[in-house]
């Protein structure tokens, strides 16, 4: 596979052959992981490949995954679960809330759990109900858990890699809007990529807009049809790990340009935008040209498939609230 | 020094082989017209409900669907031996169960085409909606049954649940305080064999589904899944006994899921195709047909004419599902809250702003 | 008990039985609210009163409970449940968020889950691990939940009532470091609080001062520190109901002091301060003549509790935070 | 048409009555000295410990404490019949089994007294922490059972939880799937008759606990937890069962709380006074120091002299606790990832600015 270009769902594979491949500690599990690679095939022909005994089916039990990795992890099995999609991530909570993230600290650094829980989110694949959340504010407000999104075929390889051996538990949610959306150059050189970085895409002089996932696409995509059309250069950057959050690249891009749009798929109200929104505000007021702006999803249920969109932001609404803040005095 | 401090056992009913032959001499209650012509009706029409939802999303025209192929015999009994006032908590592969509840067919088509509204029929009286988080729905179905105790209303609660669900603690903590409660619900196990591409084995160990019944304390018992006269006499007499006070019964049905998991499935992926050879010679809906065929209660002319009929009934469907223009935006935010909270009621205000401004083509020509 | 000067947690018993005595479908369920009236006494008395019927003690299974609420609740039932501590609410999210928080929606109304979610929460009571934690971030970002906190008897007693005779599913945060903190007088008059307001709990001209649960103790006594030792009149709000938040309250108060401080117990990285902090910028940020500042607890695990008071935000905490926003420029 | 698809049972071993005698001829290796003088000499140490806990709780001098009164056969049995390679996955209530483990009593009092370093003990090997959420535990076993077996260490895992534990879904998916791969682990129910206030009949309507093995199909058994004997057959079988490869064990062990559920428990609330009083009569260390006695395996002298030792070793413990100085404030954040995030460190860095001014009296003394 090395040097074609990949979609991202192909590159969460590499990197779990990958990982498979350099540490016998590797173990993945999940439902329907195995002999079915996923119902998105994240893990195709991975069973095939590394065995049962690496690549393992799970009874039906999301309480159980979470709650078994703990376990294997706290022995130093670097377990990489999949939750089938973000919507079914609660019954795993307690497991990642009150003792993944808290092992090293209970102990004192005797026991840690080294695991990743991977799961597909958020919305526009014309899913049934439940199958397009985007709830990673509830995972990032947990002291000790890592959230890392990733946005590009080549983020998803590096971070994925730097996920499973990071010795903390990671969750690793992957934007299935846009797991097949492109195709780029993935070298499957074992590379893994910081945790601890946002990452700029695209420099810019005049406003900063931060964003994450899929929504990363209409970000670069409004980006680009501003500086076309309106002459407005946008920075943007991937926030791409969201606890903890690298600030300190956020805030020296908005001092740089002194405005700023959030973007995110998740609910407004006490949405990830919030946090970002409100340090930028309290550690750099005085640069600010103009109030940080969130285009987010509102305060409602996703709906069903037939009015997705009309949840969804979009690229003009994107345009719009930059050009809003672009054009706002006092 | 040992005891023994409990023995527990498990039976499995069955009346008629696959091909619908009776096993033994049938009892009297198995003979005779009613009710059978009329479940092998809904069998029919169930399946071409079923087709035609399929090719629906093989056209665009429907999303991920959840086929009942296999499950007929099961879905119909169930339904029809409930009382207008036992409640249901389907789950998601219910659809025969909700439209012999009442729900008409264009609000199934409706739910499956992504639209609330399908969970939304006046029909449905005090029914829950489809159940897509694994398990859920057999907790909700104990809440109903502690409701229907409360007001001492002498009715039952029947819930569904898939094998690969059996094990997710859901189910199993509703099944325990089912028990303990002696709540009126009647739990029925859709075994198929297969969670997606997870098979029957590698959810559990134990030979039957049905002896987790015992870990609970409960009644539980097996019964030929595709076998509608054992299904009668089983879930008829489990829903009975909820009704008069005398508590829960697990039941596992035995059956097999003749599709993919969904219309997003490919089950050729992870399943031997002998196996689903095998398992049609076990069809429900033939099995059936088979024993009215033998009985004379049932002959070609009455399928056929049946048959055109289901057809009717599921085009007529099909066609006010499709004439049903979607929700405005504003539905997105109108059924979350009692009253709408202010700052909601901003949000749909300037999401139908918004929604003006795409309908007219874009930011660029406000 | 009429006219008595009670505590909040007698508040919380008195409005219990006020609701069970009104209504004949208002049934309480959890773990040892029975004969023991739970482990904090909320319920004290409640089962010999009105039977085991209505009072009933469940098996230890937090799902469960959350689970037959969404069941109960769909059949007109009001069922107040308990959760015993909020660190072991987790198992129960999956109903809240995925059932209880949809049903309306889901149904278009046909049915709905008049419900309650009761929890004790926070620290600063000496209690063992997952007995201190304040996750009210989580709840609040869930549309279709409303989130309500109080923080004396008076709104202890009305907002429970308002809890227990609201159609939607309410999360009821009770914050026991006050449980027995002080007693006033609340008359059993049946009267509900609005839950769609925050309590202006003192006027102020200098600046705001935002929060919610126990920590409105220490922000009062902030707040009348300030005034006599250097003449800073702060206005103190209690939030009260997390989501929906009334932002208006909060938007005309820092309107008219242009300061403020956001200071709750829960982790500083994506708190509520933060949504609230955002949309303050956002809203008025001309009207800013400082940051907003957010006292909190910060982003690790509340540790065991011989060292918890070195976690919690205190009285001179606030105060510090209050006098360098007094004496920010620029 | 009926047949019968399963069958099961559970038996309840018992060697001793509550007087501490005979039920029956003892086996050959119930006699001797070894292993019961040992065992009973951990009972009284433990026992020890747990007065002097409680009255340093009482006296302010401890937190919250979670008394073994009346389960002091159940750990101490299954902590000696465990090897150093096993690896104990406890819940709150196991302090025999954590000293016998190797645990120092001092960082025992250490972790009650809130400070997190009790779970940090070297001497714990690879054993989990205590587990505070409930049935929690039972998953994590099999997680570390799942890593033994990857890396085919032939070791077992035990884990206890209490009755009530046994209604929370982590419990139940737990031994389904210890059945469903065959883990080896032993889970230990301390059936000590209630949950906090609730009494064990109202968890389940089933007369055993034991039988939800049955529901996941794996071997599951009763056993009198106040007879160290038949704890010693049953949990030392079920042990090597586990280490041989032969699947995983489910063990409900009778036993009684003697104490307050814990010292911030009052169970005069809700528990009758005579059904405590006809508990002591059942006490599993007059028990087996009956059964020594009558064997002349003990005396009144060894009795005394034990006691005076086993003070000794709890005062000895409670003076290091007590001189033990607390954390400093950094340790609330070195501990949380692997390396402190650059956020995390800048607020670790002003907690300790803070603390100092707190240390220095008040805002108002900068
Ligand atoms: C909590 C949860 N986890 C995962 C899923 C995804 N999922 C949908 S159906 C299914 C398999 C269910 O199998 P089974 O219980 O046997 O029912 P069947 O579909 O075969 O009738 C899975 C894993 C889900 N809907 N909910
Ligand atoms: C998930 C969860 N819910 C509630 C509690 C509070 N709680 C602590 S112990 C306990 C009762 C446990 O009873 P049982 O399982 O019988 O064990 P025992 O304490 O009697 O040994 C409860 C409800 C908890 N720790 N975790
Ligand atoms: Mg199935
Ligand atoms: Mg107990």
């Amino acid at each position: 596979m090395n040097n074609h270009a990949i979609t991202l769902l192909e590159a969460v594979n590499l990197a779990l052959a990958r990982a498979l491949e350099d540490d016998s500690d590797v173990v993945l599990m999940g439902e329907d992981i195995g002999a079915n690679g996923g119902v998105f095939r994240a893990t195709d022909g991975l069973q095939a490949r590394f065995g049962e005994r690496r690549v393992i089916d799970t009874p039906l039990a999301e309480t159980m995954i979470a709650g078994l990795s703990v376990g294997l992890s706290t022995q130093g099995i670097r377990t990489v679960a999949e939750i089938q999609f973000m919507g079914f991530i609660f019954p795993a909570l307690e497991h990642l809330i009150a003792h993944a993230a808290r092992m090293r600290n209970r102990t004192r650094g005797r026991l840690s759990c080294p695991m990743v829980l991977r799961a597909p989110f958020g919305g526009g694949i014309h899913a049934p109900e439940h199958h397009s959340e985007s709830t990673e504010a509830l995972l990032a407000h947990i002291p000790g858990l890592r959230v890392v999104i990733p946005s590009s075929p080549v983020r998803a390889y590096g971070l994925l890699l730097a996920a499973i051996r990071c010795d903390d538990p990671v969750i690793f949610l992957e934007p299935k809007r846009i797991y097949r959306a492109s195709k780029t150059l993935v070298e499957d050189d074992g590379n893994a990529l910081p945790l601890d970085t946002c990452f700029t895409l695209r420099e810019g002089r005049d406003i900063t807009l931060i964003s994450w996932g899929a929504m990363i696409q209409e970000t670069l995509a409004a980006a680009h049809r501003l500086e076309q059309e309106d002459d407005i250069l946008c920075e943007v950057i991937d926030v791409a790990t969201l606890n903890p959050i690298d600030h300190a690249t956020l805030i020296a891009s908005v001092k740089k340009t002194g405005r700023c749009v959030i973007i995110h798929e998740a609910p407004h109200h006490g949405g990830l935008g919030a946090e970002i929104s409100a340090t930028l505000c309290e550690q750099v007021l005085t640069s600010l040209q103009a109030p940080p702006r969130r285009v987010t999803g509102d305060d409602t249920i996703m709906p069903y498939y037939r009015n997705e969109q009309l949840y969804l932001p979009d690229v003009d609404d994107i345009i719009m609230a930059v050009k809003e803040t672009m054009e706002y005095s006092g | 020094m040992h005891e023994v401090s409990y023995q527990g056992e498990i039976r499995l009913t069955r009346y008629l082989d696959d091909a619908g032959n009776p096993l033994a001499d049938m009892p009297a209650w198995a003979c005779g017209e009613t009710p059978w012509v009329g479940y092998y009706q809904q069998m029919v029409l169930a399946r071409q409900f079923d087709t035609r939802a399929i090719s629906l999303q093989r056209t665009g025209q429907l999303g991920t669907y959840a086929s009942l192929l296999g499950a007929e015999a099961i879905d119909v009994v169930c339904a029809s031996l409930m009382q207008a006032e036992d409640v249901l908590v389907p789950y998601y592969r219910n659809h025969a169960m909700q439209m012999i509840r009442g729900t008409p067919m264009a609000q199934l088509l409706l739910y499956w085409g992504g639209d609330e509204r399908g969970s939304a029929a006046p029909e449905m009286h005090r029914d829950l909606p489809n159940a897509v988080p694994i398990a859920t729905q057999c907790l909700h179905a104990c809440g109903v049954a502690t409701a229907l105790k409360l007001r001492n209303e002498h009715q039952a609660v029947l819930t569904m649940i898939g094998d690969g669900g059996t094990s997710k603690g859901d189910f199993l903590e509703a099944i325990n305080v089912a028990g303990a409660w002696q709540l009126p619900v009647v739990f029925i196990i859709n075994n198929n064999q297969w969670a997606i591409s997870v098979p029957r084995s590698k959810q559990c160990i134990a030979p039957t589904l049905a002896q987790k019944a015992l870990g609970a304390g409960i009644r539980g018992e097996q019964v030929d899944g595709n076998d509608a006269v054992a299904l009668h006499d089983v879930v008829g007499q489990a829903l009975e006994r909820a009704r008069a006070g005398k508590g829960p019964t697990l039941i596992e049905a035995l059956s097999y899921r003749l599709s993919d998991h969904t219309t997003a499935d490919d089950a050729t992926r992870y399943r031997p195709a002998d196996e689903l050879k095998a398992a049609w010679t076990r069809d429900p809906v033939a099995r059936l047909r088979n024993w009215l065929h033998r009985q004379a209660l049932w002959d070609e002319v009455r399928e056929q004419s049946w048959l055109a009929e289901a057809r009717q009934l599921v085009e007529a469907a099909i066609t006010v599902y499709q004439a049903t223009p979607p929700q405005g935006v504003d539905e997105l935010y109108n059924h979350l809250y009692a009253e709408c909270p202010a700052e909601l009621a901003e949000q749909r205000e300037q999401a139908q702003t918004r929604q003006q401004r795409r309908q007219q083509g874009g930011a660029d020509h406000e």
